[in-house]
């Protein structure tokens, strides 16, 4: 449920409830994205190195 | 380090990666907005291309409203009725002097009055048999216009191909015309979130209660 | 849901008078067709049949000739609190997709089949067991024409859903579209009642709003023959019972050992 | 023939010997699988469950295993949040536990409820007011924590770590694990709960009814505390188990004698709490419905026999052993105990669960049995054997123990 839909309530259960799984579901998807673009990152960066050297 | 820094041998497939970005992109989109409603929806014709507007001109009633109800009316108990019968087109359509020489008419004469057979319409607005809707409650209680519902099917002058989910086996109509979910209209969509929004709106959210509309 | 704490406009119940029930079995048939109840081919498991008024024999244990018998009809509760003070039956608050819910307009608790995930966590919560589960696809008899007398007022429910009695509301939907075709907003009170009650060959059950004085249950339950079923739980059911017999009134609730004090005989006032 | 697989400076029994070790897990497996279709194909009537016993045997096994999971979630606390370093050498075990133990509960539950294909409507028209919706988003998202956690324990193996891609994000992952710990402590500290609240508030049940605190039950609390205190009992033993089959000596003592201590001290609250609990219950809710302690126990075979196993054989006693040193340390009552404790807490989900259906509150409803068909067997013991399986699984091809080279150096 979302604050868009009909069935959702502006109380204090509701933004509790839903506060705290939507900000885990931001925890979870940003400790992932962060790992992930750390390895991009890194991928990226040693390669770069890489041929930096060989010039 | 920045991404200008890249060498100039690999400039070349960075270039060749977006451009397929690209045309993935577009790819995913046609299907998206046309293959996939093409796939999930079944088109029918309508038996008979019934033209509202010439019946919105013929028949009496001083407001839009009553012109409606005069073929869509209410019975004595307040139920609606829907698509009209043929006995109700009989009641001006007569075989011995038909009112034009509109084909269509010809067709409803000949095929369907002639032999006593109801016309097989498709419903454009017909609910899940888990709906409930009392049309009497929002016409003549909180006088909503067709319209604001229906748009503006009671003037057009073709009846528009009715589509099919193939899975729910509910018209288009329900889930609206646009597959993903957008509404410009209020006749646009005819789902619970739309009921649920029209009530909140004019401040009776008591008929969001589930059985206001459920059974 | 906004409205869930406030009092609803009206508080539909029911009174069953058990000393006129003859357990005929007629409210439990009458409900089952004018709710599209399915059956089975084996209806004899009363562990997985469904029957939204179900009929239960109590005898009072004793031997021949002083052996008595009372029949109790039982239809969903409709209960108003759930046993804690909380102003919804405990059936409300556990249902974990909002499929059921005390309707603000009538007090009557809904069930929706759609909605319903098949969790059976209400089932759990009902002391009553007055809600069922669709264990099997619906099944009405082909070909001997059952499927033509289905009500199209009620939906068919599909396997693997919780329902119950719904106070046949959709006959309260029903009158109110006569009602409003009148131009009228309220209901007059013999105009909504449920199939058991019209069908009842006694007129053993009464059904109205409790929250309007001139309806007869209001009057009936202020009766001292009333009683409720589980009383001591809390859960403030809106169906009423009435006995003359003490016995009957103490098979339903729960004692615990002090309190069986002799049973006084209630004297009629007639 | 898999030795490419196989972690470095470790032995592994022959690929044959470990196929046969499967293959009656295997056979389980299948087993359960014709069953989950069976059950989706032809609807519930599949099982004996009904509308008296609404939730049944796979219920039981659900919270038995989430119970018994609670292992990962307290000893990723204590190894990341808390820091107790010998933790480390038992870490990945508990975390793999949870993973099997959680996943299986799902996928159970997927199966359990009447329309599977609505299941996202917890989520979507979520009733907040109810315990299990509360019990699903935690076990959802902790579930999503798990899998995270397991991950780079997959990537740590042998092949896979040859992939530079996901090796490194392996080791990302693994750098920012304390967040996703602290996470995964406040979801699983919370389903823990309301797994027990789930009961205590069917406040017209008075065998589950409680009274509480604010909107939790007691349950709430009990609940949580002997997952805690049993959840590590059960990672010893599956540790136990594991060094029994392979004979090898695979966690250091201080590890496992260091959780053996906690859960003893935390049993040991448990048991005085859940004690104070019955007896407040007999005087007050149990009162107040006008029953008796007795009259819970007098129908069918859920005698008087069950709380004092519960309580007693399997509470009592295992928190005694170990609490006390003299046992703790001596290997076979520390199994004992923590066979023991392990099944004190099923029994104790079994009697919430089985035990508040099963005694009819109606005083003139009859008793109604219920046995358990093959297909209900099936899907519950598919269960263990899926965890079996995963469990060998990760022993045979990934570094799950750490310190298994140091104490068993091949010659």
């Amino acid at each position: 449920m979302t604050p868009f839909s009909f069935e959702w309530q502006w109380d204090i259960g509701h933004i509790i409830f839903f506060g705290f799984l939507y900000l885990v579901l931001t925890i979870v998807g940003l400790g992932l994205s962060w790992a992930g673009l750390k390895t991009v990152l890194q991928l990226l960066g040693l390669m770069w190195e890489r041929d930096l050297e060989e010039h | 380090m920045t991404l200008l820094s890249i060498p100039k041998e690999k400039a070349k497939d960075w270039i060749e990666g977006i451009c397929f970005f690209i045309l993935g992109f577009i790819g995913a989109l046609i299907v998206g907005w046309f293959l996939f409603p093409m796939a999930l929806y079944s088109e029918h014709t309508q038996p008979i291309d019934f033209n509202h507007a010439i019946h919105l001109e013929n028949v009496e009633g001083d407001t839009l409203t009553e012109k409606c109800l005069y073929c869509h009316e209410f019975y004595e108990d307040g139920t609606f009725a829907g698509i009209p019968r043929i006995e109700k087109c009989e009641d001006c359509h007569d075989p011995e002097s038909p009112m034009g020489d509109s084909l269509e008419e010809k067709k409803f004469l000949t095929k369907y009055q002639a032999q006593e057979k109801e016309i097989p319409w498709y419903h454009y607005y017909r609910q899940p048999p888990c709906v409930y809707f009392p049309h009497i409650s929002h016409v003549k209680m909180a006088k909503i216009a067709c319209k604001t519902c229906h748009g503006d099917h009671g003037t057009s002058e073709l009846l528009p191909v009715y589509q099919e989910n193939r899975i729910s086996g509910y018209s288009r109509n329900i889930w609206g015309k646009h597959i993903s979910g957008y509404k410009e209209h209020t006749w646009d969509r005819m789902k619970m979130d739309d009921c649920a929004e029209c009530h909140t709106k004019k401040g009776h959210e008591e008929f969001n209660s589930c059985f206001t509309c459920h059974k | 849901m906004k409205h869930e704490h406030n009092k609803p406009l009206h508080r539909y119940g029911m009174v069953i008078d058990l000393d006129k029930c003859t357990g005929c079995g007629t409210c439990v048939v009458a409900c089952a067709s004018e709710n599209n109840v399915s059956v089975r081919p084996d209806e004899s498991d009363k562990k997985r049949f469904i029957s939204w008024m179900q009929l239960y024999m109590i005898t009072n244990g004793k031997e021949y000739p002083y052996t008595e018998v009372c029949y109790i009809p039982r239809p969903c509760m409709h209960c108003e609190e759930d046993g804690h003070g909380n102003p919804h039956p405990p059936c409300v608050s556990v249902c974990v997709a909002t499929a059921t819910r005390v309707d603000i307009n009538t007090g009557i608790v809904s069930q929706i089949p759609t909605r319903c995930i098949g969790c059976r966590y209400c089932q759990a919560a009902c002391p009553y067991h007055a809600r069922y589960f669709n264990w099997w696809d619906a099944y009405f008899p082909k070909g001997k024409g059952l499927e033509r007398y289905l009500s199209p007022e009620v939906s068919v429910r599909m396997r693997g859903v919780v329902e119950k009695c719904t106070f046949c509301h959709h006959r309260y939907m029903r009158a109110k579209r006569k009602a409003e075709a009148e131009g009228r907003r309220e209901l007059k009170e013999e105009e909504y009642i449920t199939a058991c009650t019209e069908a009842c060959p006694a007129g053993a059950i009464t059904f109205g709003d409790l929250n309007n004085p001139k309806h007869k249950v209001s009057q009936l339950i202020k009766s001292d023959r009333a009683f409720r079923l589980l009383e001591r739980l809390n859960t403030k059911p809106k169906v009423y019972y009435l006995s003359s017999k003490e016995w009957v009134r103490r098979m339903a609730d729960n004692y615990l050992p002090e309190e069986l004090k002799p049973v006084k005989p209630l004297a009629l006032r007639r | 023939m898999d030795s490419v697989l196989i972690p470095e400076g470790v032995s592994r029994c022959s690929a044959k010997k470990f196929f046969l070790w499967t293959l009656p897990w295997i056979l389980i497996l299948i087993w359960g699988a014709v069953s989950a279709v069976l059950c989706l194909w032809k609807a519930l009537n599949q099982t004996n469950m009904s509308n008296i016993f609404a939730f049944a045997l796979w219920i039981v096994f659900d919270l038995g295993l989430i119970a018994l999971g609670a292992g990962a979630f307290f000893t990723g606390f204590l190894t990341y949040i808390i820091g107790k370093k010998e933790l480390k050498d038992i870490i990945n075990a508990a975390v793999i536990i949870g993973f099997i133990c959680y996943s299986g509960a799902m996928a159970i539950l997927g199966i359990d409820i009447g329309q599977p294909l609505r299941g996202w409507f917890i989520f979507w028209h979520a009733n907040i007011h109810s315990m299990l919706v509360e019990v699903s988003f935690c076990i959802t998202c902790y579930l999503m924590i798990l899998t995270i956690e397991f991950l780079p324990i997959i990537l740590e193996n042998n092949k896979l770590e040859e992939i530079k891609p996901a090796r490194l994000f392996g080791k990302n992952l693994h750098s920012i694990m304390a967040i996703f710990a602290a996470t995964g402590t406040f979801l699983s500290f919370f389903h823990q709960g309301s797994l027990g609240g789930m009961f205590g508030v069917m406040y017209a049940r008075p065998f589950a009814a409680r009274g509480g605190f604010y909107i939790w039950p007691w349950t709430f609390f009990l609940f949580i505390l002997s997952a805690i205190a049993t959840g590590p009992c059960f990672t010893i033993l599956i540790v136990r188990i594991t060094e029994k089959l392979t004979k090898k000596k695979l966690v250091p003592d201080r590890a496992i004698q260091f959780l053996a201590k906690l859960s003893g001290i935390l049993l040991s609250i448990y048991i005085v709490l859940k004690i104070t609990d019955t007896v407040s219950w007999i005087c007050t809710e149990a009162h107040k419905a006008g029953l008796t302690f007795m009259d819970f126990y007098k129908e069918g075979p859920y005698g008087i026999w069950l709380p004092i196993t519960e309580i007693g054989i399997c509470g009592i006693i295992p928190a005694i052993l170990l609490v006390v040193p003299k046992f703790r340390k001596d290997p076979k009552w520390l199994t004992i105990a923590c066979i023991l404790n392990c099944i004190g807490i099923v029994l104790n989900r079994f009697s919430f669960i089985i035990v508040t259906l099963a005694i009819p509150v109606l005083p003139f409803e009859r008793f109604w049995s219920y046995l358990p068909t093959w297909q209900e067997w099936g899907i519950a013991l598919a269960s263990i054997a899926y965890g079996v399986l995963i469990f060998s699984l990760a022993y045979r091809y990934l570094p799950v123990f750490p310190k298994e080279k140091e104490l068993n150096p091949i010659s």
